[in-house]
């Protein structure tokens, strides 16, 4: 939802500043990472969220998304610091007898999963319109632009809505978990490309009219291959911006998704889902079933804001 | 003397109703997830609507607290022949705009009821001839002999001729009306209240009916009544006092609701059966690794799946005590009977089975479930998941909103299901129901319609036999012989999987008293709140 | 003698970094007398736009002045607390900035930027306001003033945008005008007018004028007087036509030498080899010492102080034991 | 001017067509939606019937072009749940939403600005990291999960306001409000504020940076070599220039505000289009689906075009040359 937000300022910068970025790395960005508790804290923070995701089958009790592990019998159990505890479920149990810490780490690995590769894929999106439309200019920019003003007018919520409802139907009944996993990818890969292709635009409509390109075709090299040369490193440090606070906006919208009905199945829960299912326990007194997901969904969105936020202010010096 | 006295009594009474009546007739607020869909009685056979309609319409018989049926309109009834059905009329009965209620208005609704576009055209067979007598006297003439004949006529709702047709509402609101009719967007019952204002999905009040016939046994001037989906903010909006009564609450929120100080929950059995089914009917089935062959064909593997799926566990831990483990694939308000006991949880046993009929290591399978149907359905569903994921069989879920889930799986999606989750409520309460849509075998030349719900493809043409037999057999000692014969038929061909009847679970408010009624239709007119 | 206008003395500003606190303004001392235009020149990072900002009071943390003091017609004006020093800037000292094309507010028309200007220093009615504005418009050279003063900023060019820049800093009749590099961003054609309007200015209002700039042309063409300022300190102040005929710190030499003489005569221009060191690395002693050819052992130890020489005063070790006679 | 606004209008068909295609092509395979209409025990004849009489069975083509004709029209059929006009429904529901989603943009507009003003011009004070903080969290957490936790506290437990519903409103022609009882205004709280935050802290965020790169521009440098007052520098100067890409973002976003009500109005049973449109996907009444794309296209293109014709009001800039380039 940010999208209207960044490209204001994003777009000048890249603009303003060629080279900040690779400038800003050999001293200034790293000082103010180390001068900064928070932004340590919230690196860190991320780090092992991503850690937990990697290794989450090794270090969970269970896995989750194995039916054949989950014992009805051990439905509901509070966690183990309760009266009620049992071993080895920390934070309890949920009321399929899903070891709710296990259910954290395996839905860390959904959520970040689709997260990265929704942004992945959003950004090689974005980068290739971007060039696309400022290399050739005229009407393929038009268009380009164009579209990415309608998209931008329209939440990516309803986007993503719109491109599930539609791969729903498409593929029928047919969408297994990974399939559904897949389709969430693409439809937030679909709903932020606006803001990289704005980004990567203004830079090659800035490198496009510099000397060194005419150069380049005069001597026979390809102008494409040069520019991307020179817009790629001046446009890493606002992507870079983008990437990490559409990280956790991707992870956001997978989670509302999931919220109203289409993100992932709860046979392969996403953190999102797991808030979702724990919701409905909320008045019953479950409190661990929503409360730990919730508590790792706000830690792991909040450490990559403040990442993010850090990264913009320390790559804009003016900010600082 | 005894007239003095029974007129100043009468007085009195009156005085008395009159002082107490506007500070004791309350407003009750009441909130259900589903919605009144349309206010024209034929259009929609859903039981949440009807239960709406019921309020605002009656009809000849009605259901009294026990679901027995009782006169309403029609004040007594007989049956001279077993082809012909005489009912005497109430007098003095009115409509809402004034009308009275004659033989005329029924002769009109059971033509209304029948024609195209009703969603209602069993509730009479199209054979059937009805004829007035005189103004209070109708008769219903079959051509062949029905014992059932009123069993589902609590839902069939007398609508007035005279407004019908100065309204163009003559024919019934088809459910696919591109246009809405007259009778669609009003009401002219004869019923305990009058639709005031009514906000599709927003709100609908109910006023209070000052001129209906019987004695009220609510102390109601109005209902106001709004559809709340979402389950936990209808749990909040009942803890917080903002409605009196919600209908469903989610089991989980029952001990929260019954701890609040200011509201409770009634809970009951309900009539509707869960159960699951298992493709039979395809020589491969649809979404299995199995190729070639059906294992479902096999009665050994049907056994195990039986004796693998643990319903004790399910009810203690997803329904929180809330079910009745059920043998029969009817409720037992339905169908009372000591002889049946459902066959033992046994995994060991099989996975022996499992092992003789070749699957020592199990196969896969899809199974469809509904996630916003029935009581917890998905995690039921995921539960048998498990279950048999312990006899090897992996299975893979496939749990969707209904919407998308009956369109797979039902008659018109081509039965496209391996493994599924299914709930039944016999709308006509009988057992006949059940024996005819659900286990009657498919693609029957005579009857089109039978098991057009028998989505496990389950067929025994001995069976069928029974049930047809059942149909028109008018002592109650004998058809209930043959119905236990058939659900004995059935069981030993492990055709369904029968798990349990849910609870239903109304919140209600410490202000209000009511009855539950188990068909789960919410019938406020029998609701009484305290004075605020 | 009178009392000069502006007197600093002694000034030093501090810029708080992660690297150490930076002394970008150290032991910096000059007067202004009434009428008189100084011009400050020095490379870029010398500290002449931060003396004008500290003037001022206009230096942002984590800059902040750190010694001496700035007196104003006598009064102290480097310690006023806010309030009182926001009632100096804009009446009694003006300020022009380098680029006009964004010093104006672009939302607002210029002329109400005139009237708020004037009626936050001067007690007007909105109408006498606008006549005032109408009349410096017209005083600074803006034709047909009365239609102008209802443009907006981008419906100027940029010399009339410095022109309205002008207006703004005059509007109060200030007793000081500070002019940070007034004609850089300008077209060469428009600087010599925008030079002399700020001249002609100064010299019927009798205001002093602190003039900015890294082209010793300009000051030159300008100045009464001259401080060539090289890594935060006065290297050399003087009448102008002493610094420009014959300056005596050998960084000043070097900077004359770059000014092109229409005598055209064969003497190439002087470059002073290597540059300005920054101020996280400035030498020990004499700042200027690794590049100057004259520089030896005290240079590199001892900081040299300001030495009167005649009318001039330079800070250079080369005029203290040896009096004059190195100097060629 | 003219020939700008008439480029947008032209636009703005544009997206309104290749959204009606969009809509059309979703909801012609969303699902079966006479399983919706009728009960489970409806004959195959009886469904058939229903599907034919729908025009389910004609040629996609076919189905289009009717589409296409209706919507032009403003017909959108008739939902197959309530069996009324969509656009009626839709009409009347519009005003709950539109309410809604004005409350909830004023309260994120004055106190996102505020915030945002604040923390922009101290800094380092206490307050503007609390602010910070806050804003960080409120863009953290889920809106549905924010609004399940509000009810939880505000209603159940502390029973001080609805936890569902618009209260009691009042009948303005066809327009419907909740502002003018106390129930109406009670009822707005905890929506406007859930569907709000997310705004709040993105206009929070936005003014500050824009307020920090404002104040250190050339001219606010030069209006404080003026001798400006602080008050006329920050809130006359910065502020309003500050506001210009504010206006842009918030005008913008009043379409996702619009669209994110979906989830607010799920959780807080808010009787707007939203819920309509969720209610509607549950039981694939696609008339409604499609009538709510075209609708909130609609509004979003009408808001796109008037915030454009806004900027050029605020910046003067723009006037003469409307060529914005995006």
């Amino acid at each position: 939802m940010s999208e209207a937000v960044v490209p204001h300022t994003t777009e000048k910068r890249a603009a303003a500043a060629p080279g900040r970025f690779r400038r800003a790395l050999d001293s200034d960005l790293f000082y103010s990472f180390r001068r900064s508790k928070v932004t340590m804290i919230a690196a860190g923070v991320t780090l092992l969220f991503f850690l937990l995701a990697i290794f989450a089958s090794v270090l969970s009790a269970q896995n989750p998304f194995d039916p054949a592990q989950l014992q009805l019998m051990n439905s509901r159990i509070s966690p183990l610091w309760t009266a009620d505890g049992q071993s080895p479920f920390l934070l309890g149990t949920d009321e399929q007898g899903r070891d709710v810490l296990s259910a954290i780490l395996y839905g860390l690995r959904i959520s970040l999963l689709v997260g990265v590769l929704g942004v992945v894929l959003s950004g090689a999106i974005g980068i290739l319109l971007g060039l696309t439309a400022g290399y050739f200019g005229g009407a393929v920019d038009g268009l380009i632009m164009r579209i990415a003003d309608v998209q931008l007018s329209f939440p990516a919520i309803l986007i993503a809505l719109l491109i599930n409802g539609i791969a729903k139907s498409v593929f029928g009944n047919k969408l297994d978990e990974m399939s559904m996993l897949a389709v969430l990818v693409f439809a937030i890969g679909l709903s932020f490309w606006v803001q990289y292709a704005r980004t990567v635009r203004g830079s090659v409509l800035v490198e496009k009219n510099k000397d060194y390109v005419a150069a380049a075709q005069l001597i026979g090299l390809p102008a494409p291959v040069i520019m991307l040369r020179h817009v790629l490193p001046n446009t890493t440090g606002p992507i870079l911006v983008i990437a990490t606070i559409n990280l956790a906006l991707a992870i956001i919208t997978e989670a509302t998704l999931s919220f109203l009905g289409s993100g992932m199945p709860e046979t392969m829960p996403s953190l999102g889902t797991l808030i979702r299912i724990g919701n409905g326990y909320l008045f019953a007194g479950e409190w661990w079933i929503v409360a730990f997901p919730g508590l790792a969904l706000a830690a792991l969105i909040l450490s990559i804001n403040l990442l993010g936020d850090w990264l913009r202010d320390a790559l804009n010096p003016k900010l600082r | 003397m005894s007239v003095g006295r029974s007129l100043f009594a009468a007085t009195l009474a009156g005085v008395l109703a009159l002082a107490v009546s506007p500070a004791s007739s309350q407003t009750l607020r009441y909130a259900n997830q589903g919605e009144l869909k349309s206010l024209d009685p034929y259009t929609l056979n859903e039981s949440t609507t009807s239960a709406h309609l019921g309020h605002v319409y009656e009809g000849l018989v009605a259901r009294g607290k026990d679901l027995k049926i009782i006169p309403a309109l029609a004040e007594s009834w007989e049956t001279p022949e077993p082809t012909r059905w005489r009912f005497h009329l109430r007098k003095g009965v009115k409509f809402h705009n004034g009308d009275p209620f004659t033989a005329d208005d029924v002769v009109f609704s059971a033509e209304r009821v029948r024609a195209k576009g009703s969603n209602f055209q069993s509730r009479i067979p199209a054979d059937a001839k009805v004829v007035k007598i005189d103004d209070y006297t109708v008769d219903f003439i079959l051509t062949s002999p029905n014992p059932i004949l009123t069993a589902l006529w609590a839902t069939w709702y007398i609508m007035d001729k005279k407004w019908a047709e100065a309204n163009d509402a003559v024919a019934p609101t088809p459910a696919a009306a591109t246009t809405p009719s007259y009778a669609s967007l009003h009401e002219n019952g004869t019923g305990p209240f009058i639709i005031e204002s009514h906000q599709p999905g927003v709100k609908t009040v109910f006023k209070v009916n000052p001129n209906w016939w019987r004695k009220p046994e609510h102390n109601l001037k109005e209902i106001i009544f709004t559809p709340i989906a979402n389950p936990a903010t209808r749990v909040a909006a009942l803890l917080s006092g903002e409605v009196d009564v919600i209908e469903p609450v989610p089991v989980q929120d029952i001990e929260r609701v019954k701890a609040s100080p200011n509201a409770t929950a009634l809970t009951g059995p309900e009539l509707r059966t869960i159960f699951v089914g298992m493709d039979q009917a395809r020589d491969e089935l649809l979404y299995s690794n199995v190729k070639g062959k059906n294992p479902f064909k096999d009665v050994r593997v049907r056994e195990a799946v039986y004796r693998a799926i643990d319903v004790d566990l399910i009810k203690n831990r997803v329904m929180r005590g809330l079910s009745t483990p059920s043998a029969l694939m009817v409720a037992p308000e339905i169908f009372p009977s000591k002889d049946f006991a459902r066959p033992k949880f046994d995994p060991d046993a099989a996975k022996k089975l499992l092992a003789d009929a070749g699957y020592a290591d199990g196969f896969e399978v899809t199974m469809d479930c509904p996630n916003d149907r029935y009581v917890n359905d998905a995690a039921i569903c995921q539960a048998i998941v498990g279950m048999l994921a312990r006899i090897n069989i992996k299975v893979d879920l496939l749990a969707q909103p209904k919407a998308q889930y009956f369109a797979k799986v039902l008659k018109p999606g081509g039965y496209k299901t391996s493994l599924f989750m299914l709930g039944w409520t016999p709308d006509t309460l009988d057992s006949q129901n059940v024996l005819h849509d659900i286990m009657g075998c498919r693609d029957d030349p005579k009857d089109p319609n039978r098991g057009e719900a028998n989505l496990a493809g389950y067929c025994n043409k001995q069976f069928d036999e029974l049930a047809d037999k059942v149909l028109v057999e008018s002592d109650s000692s004998k058809r209930d012989l043959l119905i236990k014969q058939a659900f004995e038929l059935s069981m030993k061909d492990w055709a369904y999987i029968p798990l349990h009847q849910q609870a239903l679970a109304w919140g209600v408010s410490k202000k209000v008293k009511l009855t539950q009624r188990a068909d789960n239709m919410v019938m406020l007119y029998w609701a009484t709140k305290q004075e605020e | 003698m009178t009392e000069p206008v502006l007197s600093v003395r002694n000034l030093q500003v501090e810029f708080a970094s992660r690297r150490g606190t930076l002394r970008a303004i150290n032991d910096v001392s000059f007067d202004i007398a009434k009428g008189e235009v100084l011009g400050v020149v020095g490379e870029s990072g010398a500290g002449k736009s931060v003396t004008g900002l500290s003037v001022i009071g206009l230096i942002d943390p984590p800059g902040r002045i750190a010694g001496g003091e700035v007196r104003l017609a006598g009064l102290r004006i480097d310690n006023l607390p806010p309030e009182e020093m926001r009632r100096v800037r804009g009446k009694r000292i003006g300020m022009i900035f380098q680029d006009p094309l964004t010093s104006l507010n672009p939302l607002y028309k210029v002329g109400d930027q005139i009237v708020e200007t004037i009626r936050t220093h001067l007690n007007l009615s909105e109408a006498a306001a606008r006549r005032r504005a109408i009349d410096l418009l017209a005083e600074v050279g803006i034709p047909a003033p009365e239609k102008r003063i209802d443009g907006y900023p981008h419906e100027f060019s940029g010399g009339m945008r410095q022109r309205v820049v002008i207006a703004l800093a005059i509007c109060a009749e200030p007793e000081l005008i500070i002019a940070d590099e007034p004609t850089t961003a300008l077209d060469v054609s428009v600087q010599a007018q925008i030079i002399s309007l700020i001249k002609r200015l100064g010299r019927d209002h009798g205001t002093a004028v602190m003039l900015v700039t890294h082209d010793m042309g300009v000051i030159a063409e300008t100045s009464d007087r001259v401080a060539v300022m090289y890594a935060g300190r006065v290297a050399e102040i003087g009448p102008v036509q002493d610094v420009v005929k014959n300056p005596l710190h050998p960084y000043a030499k070097g900077l004359m030498g770059a000014i092109p003489t229409l005598a055209g005569d064969d003497k190439r221009l002087v470059q002073i080899p290597g540059s300005m060191p920054r101020l996280s690395a400035i030498p020990r002693g004499c700042s200027f010492n690794p590049r100057c050819a004259f520089a030896f052992d005290r240079c590199r130890v001892e900081r040299p102080e300001p030495l009167p020489r005649g009318a001039q005063s330079v800070a250079c070790h080369l005029y203290d034991t040896v009096p004059a006679e190195s100097a060629a | 001017m003219l020939a700008f606004t008439l480029r947008r209008a032209i636009q703005a068909i544009g997206v309104m067509i290749a959204v009606g295609i969009i809509a059309f092509s979703m909801f012609r395979f969303a699902g079966d939606p006479v399983n919706q209409m009728v009960g489970m025990d409806t004959s195959g004849a009886e469904r058939a019937a229903i599907r034919k009489s729908l025009g389910l069975d004609d040629p996609v083509i076919v189905q289009f072009g009717r589409y296409v004709g209706n919507a032009a029209q403003f017909k959108f059929g008739v939902s197959y749940q309530f069996r009324l006009p969509v656009t009626n429904l839709l009409m009347e529901r519009m005003p709950a939403t539109l309410e809604l989603a004005i409350c909830a943009t004023i309260f994120a507009m004055i106190s996102g600005i505020m915030m945002g003003v604040y923390s922009a011009l101290r800094r380092d004070s206490w307050l503007a990291h609390v602010f910070q903080a806050v804003s960080l969290i409120g863009i953290s957490l889920p809106t549905f999960l924010i609004g399940i936790l509000m009810i939880y506290l505000f209603s159940v437990t502390l029973g001080w306001l609805p936890s569902f519903g618009r209260g009691d409103v009042v009948h303005i022609g066809w327009w419907t409000t909740g502002l003018l009882t106390l129930s109406g205004l009670k009822a707005l709280i905890m929506p406007s504020i859930t569907l709000g935050l997310f705004q709040m802290t993105l206009i929070m965020r936005l003014v500050r940076a824009e307020m920090l790169e404002v104040m250190r521009t050339d001219y606010i440098r030069f209006a404080r070599a003026r001798g400006l007052t602080t008050r006329a520098i920050h809130f006359g100067h910065a502020l309003r220039n500050t506001l210009v890409p504010v206006i842009t973002v918030a005008g913008l976003q009043f379409g996702s505000v619009i669209a994110f009500a979906i989830i607010t109005e799920t959780v807080f049973q808010w009787p707007g289009m939203g819920l309509l449109f969720v209610q509607a996907v549950q039981n694939v009444d696609i008339p409604i689906m499609a009538a709510y794309l075209m609708m909130v296209s609609l509004i979003f293109v009408t808001i796109n075009l008037v915030v454009d014709i806004l900027y050029t009001i605020v910046d003067p800039r723009l006037r003469s040359t409307v060529s914005r380039a995006h």
